[in-house]
């Protein structure tokens, strides 16, 4: 693609939008429409995008795919090992509510530096954190596993 | 066949439409990449047969209106956004200044007194739900906001990035059918297992 | 008021459902599924689905089509020897059997569906089974468990669904994991055929890079 | 209620324009009508997301018009790559290893 600058110029204006609007997604989700799913897609979209424009080597360079296949298992191991910890802190599998009050919101008042009625003003708990942590393994298992199938097929090489 | 039949209805009709539009092209066309967009397309007309039995009559989208993670009214206030405002029989129907005077039937068997709840966006979706004044008590309401119900929308979520990944293994056979037998016409494909 | 919008939509999708069916141009029919995913997600915008409309427009619309056509430029009808591809690669072949009975028994199936929506109760009937059962208050319910989380769907998802959302990531990463399977080896590593015939294939592979005549038909010979 | 009238009329001028596109992209003889057309199909439905989001008064999905245009751009890019190279991979210096016949 190195004879079509416009295409290079503007996908390379566009692609750190498409990143913070995936991040946005992914974060806002409880708060609007979006969530792990669709920020995984959006994201692995961007970086498609990039592969698309650059080539793949300059894609892989950026995001290689020896890391993004441990991504694929880190997300569902974020996912698991939420539930694993609600269970260890003497809920059930799952059961964010046993997340509420957790060591963050506990910050003793002499580091409680935030405006606001303490840290805990800004940091989810209970079940916002159980959400939020789920949406966050969903959303790397989705990116690296979309980012992965555009790698197995857009490097196959072509058979006659 | 009536009119009113015909409005309640043509939806479900072009969903099947659609849906036949893919069956057919599943069962009539060789092509294996065909035979995968026939399946997407009838995937998608499945996704939207749930969406289309999910929405109600002068609903909105189940994303509360006014929410926005206010987390002093979430401690402070939870009480009586768990039991006050938990009205289902409300008279819409109303006019705003009304609102006050909306009578709360809390499913908790709550007689306080209900809060009055924020005003913001109140006003239109109580004036528009006029034509339900028969009917509120059964459709999921909140703060006197109908909302459409959200678990088609939550199952149909899920099937459709479940669908995609499954669409990519498909694919990815289909990518190594075509190295081993040289086509992806399914009547070639069938000749060359007879022949060989 | 709505119905000016809805229905020149879904008389849009039907179009563009019937293109696809139509088409032989493959390139264009991948075109055609993702302004059908497209129209699609318009609607279940309408239809109050915000999320949903969400995931179907990035998927079926970006990932999808790109995933199309990776699989496309894997599959010409036949490779010519300079690497050229002409568009007529990617058209489906000539069908010769006729489509009566496929029709025929769609119709059929159609019909049925259709006499079956008959006894399905009006579109945004709000005394519909599906909004009456479970109890249409779990949406205030949730607001009180979630503490005011605005996204029903989300909360319901993650939260109350948290176990199905798990096997569904489940199944995202195992079918990712089968791709790589199946795509990730080289085309001739590892087969499970006679060893003769495999190296005949890799023979006429070689013949065929230096040959400049027709190198599709040896491979055939070779694989049949 | 005027308001709403408005933009009932102008969500049905935008399905119309959106008809015309989806006829061009049908009828189209060369890809580069079809991908004209897809990418004024993509635009109009931007267009017509933003319309509903007002008409439905849930302005909050202005979100989706932003996802529509982006998915939109990145597909009409897989087009083009596609009908141009015939192809996503590449060789190690990043050019097409295939150059594709114009059609």
């Amino acid at each position: 693609m190195n004879t079509f600058p416009i295409i290079r110029v503007i996908t390379k204006v566009l692609i750190p939008y498409i990143l913070l609007f995936a991040f946005y997604v992914q974060f806002h989700g409880d708060f609007g429409p979006g969530g792990g799913f669709q920020a995984g897609v959006i994201f692995a979209a961007a970086l498609i995008l990039y592969g698309l424009v650059y080539g793949l080597p300059a894609l892989q360079m950026v995001a290689p795919p020896r890391v993004v296949e441990k991504l694929i298992a880190l997300g569902l191991l974020i996912y698991g090992g939420t539930g694993i910890a609600c269970m260890l802190l003497g809920g059930n599998f799952l059961d964010y509510n046993v997340l509420e009050h957790h060591f963050l919101t506990e910050l003793p008042a002499a580091i409680d530096f935030l405006p606001g009625e303490g840290p805990h003003h800004f940091l989810p708990e209970g079940q916002h954190l159980g959400i939020f942590l789920v949406e966050l393994g969903v959303g790397i298992t989705v990116t690296a596993v979309m980012t992965m199938i555009f790698y197995a097929f857009a490097g196959r090489e072509p058979v006659a | 066949m009536t009119m009113d039949q015909f409005l309640g209805l043509y939806n479900y009709w072009i969903v099947i439409f659609l849906m036949m539009t893919g069956f057919y092209i599943v069962i009539a066309r060789e092509n294996l990449i065909k035979t995968i967009i026939g399946l997407n397309i009838f995937q998608t007309s499945v996704f939207l047969l749930y969406i289309t039995m999910g929405k109600v009559t002068e609903g909105t989208a189940p994303i509360i209106r006014n929410g926005g993670g206010h987390h002093e009214e979430e401690h402070g206030a939870a009480e009586h956004v768990g039991h006050a405002a938990l009205g289902r029989e409300v008279e819409l129907g109303h006019s705003v200044s009304d609102v006050s005077a909306i009578q709360h039937a809390s499913y908790l068997e709550n007689t306080n007194p209900p809060a009055s709840p924020p005003l913001d966006g109140l006003a239109d979706a109580t004036a528009t739900s006029g034509a339900l004044e028969q009917n509120t008590h059964i459709v999921a309401e909140y703060q006197g906001v109908i909302y459409s119900n959200p678990l088609p929308s939550v199952l149909m979520l899920t099937a459709i990035v479940v669908g995609i990944a499954t669409t990519a293994l498909a694919l990815a056979l289909i990518v190594r059918i075509r190295e081993e037998y040289g086509t992806i016409e399914e009547d070639e494909i069938i000749e060359l297992d007879r022949n060989s | 008021m709505m119905n000016f919008i809805v229905i020149p939509i879904l008389l849009l999708l039907a179009l563009t459902a019937v293109t696809v069916a139509r088409i032989r141009n493959l390139w264009a029919a991948v075109m055609f599924t993702g302004i059908y995913s497209f129209l699609g997600a318009s609607w279940m915008l309408i239809l109050d689905a915000p999320d949903v409309a969400f995931t179907e427009a990035a998927v079926g619309a970006g990932i999808s089509t790109i995933l199309m056509l990776a699989t496309l430029s894997l599959t010409p009808r036949k490779r010519h020897q300079d690497g050229h591809l002409q568009s007529d690669d990617f058209d489906e072949k000539p069908r010769k059997k006729s489509p009566v009975w496929p029709l025929l028994v769609v119709t059929i199936t159609g019909f049925a569906l259709i006499y079956g929506t008959f006894d399905m109760p009006h579109f945004g009937s709000p005394e519909a089974p599906i909004q009456v059962y479970p109890d249409p208050s779990f949406i205030s319910k949730s607001q009180h468990d979630m503490h005011g989380l605005p996204n029903v769907v989300t909360a319901v998802l993650a939260g109350y669904r948290g176990y199905d959302t798990l096997g569904e990531t489940a199944v995202i990463f195992t079918a990712g994991i089968a791709v790589l399977l199946i795509l990730r080896r080289a085309p001739n590593e590892g087969l499970k055929h006679a060893d003769q015939e495999s190296e005949v294939v890799a023979a006429a592979n070689l013949i065929n890079q230096a040959d400049e005549n027709s190198d599709g038909e040896l491979t055939q010979e070779a694989d049949s | 209620m005027l308001v709403e009238h408005a933009l009932v009329a102008t969500a049905v001028a935008i399905l119309t324009t959106m008809t015309l596109a989806l006829i061009r992209a049908m009828l189209g003889p060369t890809i580069f009508d079809r991908v004209l057309a897809l990418n004024m199909f993509g635009t109009k439905t931007v267009l017509l997301i933003c319309v509903v989001g007002f008409l439905t008064e849930r302005t909050d999905f202005l979100d989706l018009a932003l996802l529509y245009s982006l998915m939109n751009f990145i597909g009409m890019v897989a087009l083009l790559r596609f009908s141009q190279f015939g192809g996503f991979g590449d060789s190690k210096d990043g050019s097409p290893v295939k150059p594709e016949a114009q059609g």
